[in-house]
């Protein structure tokens, strides 16, 4: 655990209390259970939002309260421990990572302050096949009159089928592949030829599919030199879906270390077994490895500084394995009963599946390390 | 059984392809579209097109839905070498099973050796018949790896035996018609107290309750015993024997599994998926190199293992016991049908995670919820750990601590 | 173990017998201190030579016995288990499978017999740097009269400074990466301008730095289309290094195994611990998955075909890892013990290492394997 | 000891800065080349290059080093901020160490702890000096992870101790003046029949013997007691009160291993070697991708170690006791240098595997002996087997079987 100052311990004892009395795994069994297809429950979101939770990065000149992305990342770690859906990922991080980094001062007036109350949801709409490619993006922005029409089609984006305000990356020059020529777009819900279907997916919070057919888009930051912008709101990303994860990660561990304590065969806790003890004791060590990592990628976007890049896919790269070990040791340390629909455990691997694939796997984030290290 | 020369068994393969020819319904030549077309037979079965009762009708005229087992019990009387002409011809036009039984993979191997005479006449032949379908009645909630710690009480009344208890991860136990089933006929002692009884699970008292799994599946079941009551000729072997019938089971189950390892052929190959769904670089290679290299690992790994399946095989064919290669294929098999699907799911992306709904292929919803069931293998008929234990003290020779 | 007819059977016992009572570990740690810098012990190959095992895959019209491959594996076997030195691989693999199937009957008659008869070693030279990549060839012939000039040099050839024939791999057109162009050259003992240095490596055996200087090759096969043999062959010396391997793996399994039995730590023997009992079934595992593929391998070659890649990569990239992880959970099972230079661990350990990269390691055989896939 | 405020402390730093610049010798300045060079002190230290010496002398006058321990025994009496700015300023000039002792690291603060005032007296001022060279005497043939089995005999003679017995992995037995040594005291208990003894390497009985290891290298003995008598004063605490002692100091021995993990910074850097010694495709990437993989694998678990050690040296500063991370760091920080070294060979192929001779640099002869080194940082100063029993036990709370 990070060193924490007073605010911080406050703001995540207040998200602890809060996810494990009122957001239990059991929410995202209910939402699931209802049909309606919902990324995340309004009425939880409200309550997130009535707690400060929405503004925790966004500038106290915007109505935020300027904590920082330690402290939102703490705030992840809480929900991710109870699997809460929620659009502090894609609103609260991404969504305001995007307008403080790329936005005009009058776009950062206009948007902020609703971020930070809570008052809408924004997506961002990069990736255009299952595999994240930030790079590859490939639809079209074309300048129309004053402002510029979008073509084409972005699919799994988070929560894009209930957002407000859409970030897309668009290609204004050059060709997909390349990284210069990609442009940044605000495009608002209802925009003309705007179009999103829900997409069901194993974790029940699910993604959007968007298709824009000369859809209206006002630029976020300048023309054809999006990719950095986009770049430090991915690696932000990356490092928050990593605190989530650490979270996930944490609970289902210690769901199961109570399991080895209680469940008894061949008259012996099975917790004495020395297999089980040192498969759990190499993830106690994985947990550790990967919280070092996570909290000073945390530490290093609030210290400042332009390139994460390093920071970010080390701390997914690890929160990547991290959850994939500790929930398939869920399962197979439960047993027959971790194999049932009515356990948490299924709900954990799940989640920690399209969390894995989110903004780059462990793969991708080991092959950009190494890029960007040199080798 | 005579012993056949070469020429008879030239013959037994030629009359076979022409019976299979004159006898194999036509419409089975299209692939399976429903789980619930697998012949399982039973008093209730019903399937989608009336040719598989057919086909299955047909073959257990033969006795060859249990092609080795003997006739007087219904089946077909085969020796080794005709049976493998038999499967050999049925691989060749690609037949469906005629019939897909617990009855015949686990019950029946046991019965021929500890039932009486009466109990065979009584069972044997509607098992080979398709007409009774079985399920298996072993685990229980705090009786999983250690299955010898069960407690479903069976008491003694006299005229007949009290049931009362509760089992778990029964197959398809609520479509089932009769059950084969481990009971604690002694309290005082662990393993000599068991007993294996048959019962029909139409009598009353009996209840089953599917269990929905992470994959969305229900094929087992929880199974609740009130105040059952039995017959006492439905006992087989000695009171208080079952457990050396129920470790004889779970040679034929592991068995069962080890023919072709878990998920077998069907399914997607990992490596064309990764090519459709990565992308491929100038030469042809998957286009994430990581991603690349895993996969060819688990490929070798399964290349390994067929080789160790064939190898197995011919050794234990040459006669010295079973071959000590036999020990890791239930664990190796988990193993590799567990890479498999969590490379598919990988290799596929985000769209290797479609649960329901527009957006996915039938293919693609299917991923996930393969992955998620693999997880059982290394769970379901002994765990991998209990596998392990197995291999260290058995083969290895390795003592618990004294 | 493969199903094995009465000849095979008897080689294997006779085999067994020899390096297990004649040959044991003692044997390479002896050549070693010898300070003589051997590759392998003279009169040790000549007892071989008797017992007939140079000319195993020889035909029978060229004095050998034509047990084929199998039989050859299981005496490679059986040496790897007592880390046996000798020419077997170099020679009675390597050199006569090159000349069965590269040579023309005149070369074939010159030398085969020689080879069956253990009379002469022979040395593939084949790699011109650290890591195995036999297409790089860039070692020039031209021709010269009526034969060919060699210039250039060879590194890590086995056996190449005792050999009294070397089978060269050279460059009659194409460039470094193309397989078209290689041809291979029969240089004897003494020819002019040849050079071979020793390298002393860890595994106590060593190999040799060769360099040519317009010294005089003859032709084996055809000029620039020499690659599918050179293929073959290095195939077959893949499979058969593999069998070595196997056999060293079964031997550092079975000592540590003996030694999990005897040790005793508070209070207990240490192959009670359930940790370690985990740990050796899953070597236990890795060594059946392996037996398996390089018996193939080699049954494969008996059965005849062209095409031995993918079975010869297999081989070699199992045992591979096996070796490795067999050796080294050898030295960690044993504790400090293994850490002496007066226990066989350390030699198990250092011939491993050198084993695993001799014709390409598990990483090139991986991506080998996937490339004769098709993926 | 004073508090230092900000400005004392800045004069601090000037002054040792000052003292730095006109006391550390220039000579000392090129890199070391032979581990012979190493200031391990003692009474028979010779060293290539006399300043070695001097320097020990000059920091040893000063008491630094040994910077935190009392002015009183010779130490320079720091406070924990001073030392801070000593050791950064000592890398600042990138200063060689100026003496290498299992005295400072290991022993000094235990008996700072246990010792009498005599005893620290007697010994603490010649550690801080270099004058004798201590040697650890713990393990034993029969005890390794299991050390309170040690049986090497201390029998109470009245006016003296009689030791009989065998050690073993002895660091540098050879090359000590004096050992400080477990031995048994009562044969009728185990942890409590062991005491803590010091006693000089010249007494007769004493024999060492060298054991050279895979890697060629020899830092350890085995070491033998024959009727070594020792003054009843050498004993340190109380008797039978040893394993409380060995304990501490096993503690101290490992937070000198996790101060930078082992191996640390030297060497050949993975992603260059493999650059060099593979070559890199026309992206700059290095060719074989697999490689290539592994070796960012380890990179990133390497610099989460790093990040592990500085968060925590941040928590256990907050000052609620050790950080839950420190748990890991031993059997962490073997299993990466075990990683590198075997990386560093493969990335070198047959030139990482140069034994002795032509044909290979220095650089690449050193690669195979110092991944056999690492072998043992799994198994010196605790296995990684009894690490991981330690986190399960004392931090997961696992218990074992009842």
């Amino acid at each position: 655990m990070a060193v924490l100052n007073e605010e911080q311990t406050m703001l995540r004892d207040a998200a602890k209390g809060w996810t494990q009395e009122t957001s239990p795994v059991g929410k995202l069994r209910a939402l699931r259970d209802s049909g309606k297809n919902l990324p995340f429950d309004p009425a939880a979101w409200a309550e997130m939002g009535q707690m400060g939770w929405a503004g925790v990065i966004v500038p106290e000149d915007y109505d935020g309260s300027a904590f920082g992305y330690l402290s939102l990342g703490l705030i992840l770690e809480e929900t991710g421990r109870t699997l809460t859906a929620s659009p502090l990922l894609s609103t609260a991080l991404i969504g305001a990572s995007a307008l403080m980094l790329g936005g005009s001062d009058a776009q950062k007036s206009q948007w902020l302050p609703k971020i930070a109350a809570g008052g809408i949801v924004t997506a961002l709409a990069v990736d255009e096949g299952p595999h994240h490619a930030p790079e590859k993006t490939a639809l079209a922005a074309v300048k129309s009159g004053e402002g510029y029409g979008l073509t084409g089609s972005k699919t799994f984006v988070i929560d894009g089928d209930v957002a407000d305000l859409l970030i897309v990356a668009a290609r204004t020059g050059g060709k997909p592949g390349d990284t210069d020529g990609i442009s940044l777009f605000l495009v608002e819900k209802g925009a003309a030829g705007l179009k999103a279907d829900h997409l069901g997916l194993a974790d029940s919070r699910g993604a959007a599919r968007i298709t824009l057919e000369a859809t209206p888009g006002e630029l976020l930051g300048e023309a054809g030199k999006g990719w950095p912008v986009l770049e430090s709101v991915l690696d932000r990303a990356r490092i928050g879906l990593a605190a989530e994860m650490l979270g996930q990660s944490m609970q289902a561990f210690e769901i199961t270390l109570d399991y080895l304590k209680t469940r008894t065969q061949f008259g012996q806790v099975i917790g004495t077994f020395q297999s089980l003890q040192h498969r759990a004791a190499k993830m106690f060590t994985d947990l550790e490895m990967s919280r070092s990592a996570i909290e000073a990628a945390l530490e290093g976007l609030d210290a400042g500084g332009d390139d994460h890049r390093a920071a970010a896919s080390l701390a997914k790269y690890k929160a990547s394995e991290l959850v994939h070990l500790v929930t398939n040791e869920m399962v197979q340390m439960h047993g027959g009963i971790g194999m049932t629909d009515a356990h948490d455990a299924g709900f954990y691997m799940k989640r920690a599946r399209v969390a894995e694939q989110l903004f780059g796997g462990a793969s991708y984030h080991k092959d950009r390390y190494a890029r960007v290290s040199g080798f | 059984m005579a012993d056949f020369g070469a020429t008879d068994l030239d013959t037994f393969r030629a009359e076979t392809r022409a019976w299979l020819e004159a006898n194999y319904p036509p419409s089975l030549h299209a692939p399976m579209t429903s789980e619930d077309d697998t012949p399982w037979g039973g008093r209730n079965a019903s399937y989608s097109n009336p040719d598989i009762q057919l086909w299955m009708d047909r073959m257990a005229e033969k006795g060859w839905t249990a092609p080795m087992w003997p006739k007087a019990y219904g089946g077909g009387g085969l020796s080794k070498e005709q049976n493998k002409i038999l499967e050999s011809e049925l691989r060749r036009i690609k037949a469906r099973p005629a019939l897909s039984s617990f009855g015949i993979w686990m019950l029946g191997p046991v019965l021929l050796e500890y039932a009486t005479e009466e109990q065979k006449q009584k069972f044997l032949p509607d098992i080979v018949k398709g007409k009774i379908r079985w399920c298996q009645g072993y685990s229980e909630p705090g009786a999983g790896s250690d299955l010898a710690g069960l407690q479903t009480r069976c008491e003694d009344k006299g005229d007949h035996f009290l049931i009362n208890g509760q089992k778990v991860w029964t197959s398809y136990a609520n479509h089932a018609d009769w059950i084969f089933c481990l009971v604690r006929t002694d309290t005082t002692k662990k393993h000599e107290g068991i007993s294996f009884v048959l019962f029909d699970m139409t009598t009353p008292g009996v209840e089953t309750r599917p269990i929905k799994l992470i994959s969305g599946s229900s094929p087992f079941c929880e199974t609740f015993f009130t105040d059952v009551k039995v017959p006492k000729d439905q006992l087989v072997g000695r009171l208080n024997g079952g457990w050396e019938i129920a470790k004889r089971l779970l040679q034929y189950e592991r068995q069962n599994i080890s023919a072709g390892g878990f998920g077998g052929a069907g399914g997607l190959d990992v490596a064309d998926a990764a090519k459709k769904y990565v992308g491929v670089d100038e030469a042809g290679r998957i286009e994430d190199a990581d991603l690349r290299g895993r996969i060819a690992a688990y490929k070798m790994e399964q290349a390994c293992f067929g080789l160790t399946i064939r190898r197995a095989e011919a050794e234990s064919k040459q006669g010295a016991g079973p071959s000590a290669a036999t020990s890791i294929i239930k664990y190796a098999a988990a193993k590799l049908n567990q890479e498999r699907t969590e490379l598919l799911v990988e290799a596929m992306g985000l769209q290797g995670l479609g649960w329901e709904g527009e957006g996915f292929s039938p293919a693609e919803l299917g991923t996930i919820r393969s992955m998620l069931r693999a997880k059982a293998n290394s769970i379901e008929g002994g765990t991998s750990e209990v596998n392990l234990n197995v291999i260290a003290k058995r083969v290895l020779g390795l003592l618990d601590h004294q």
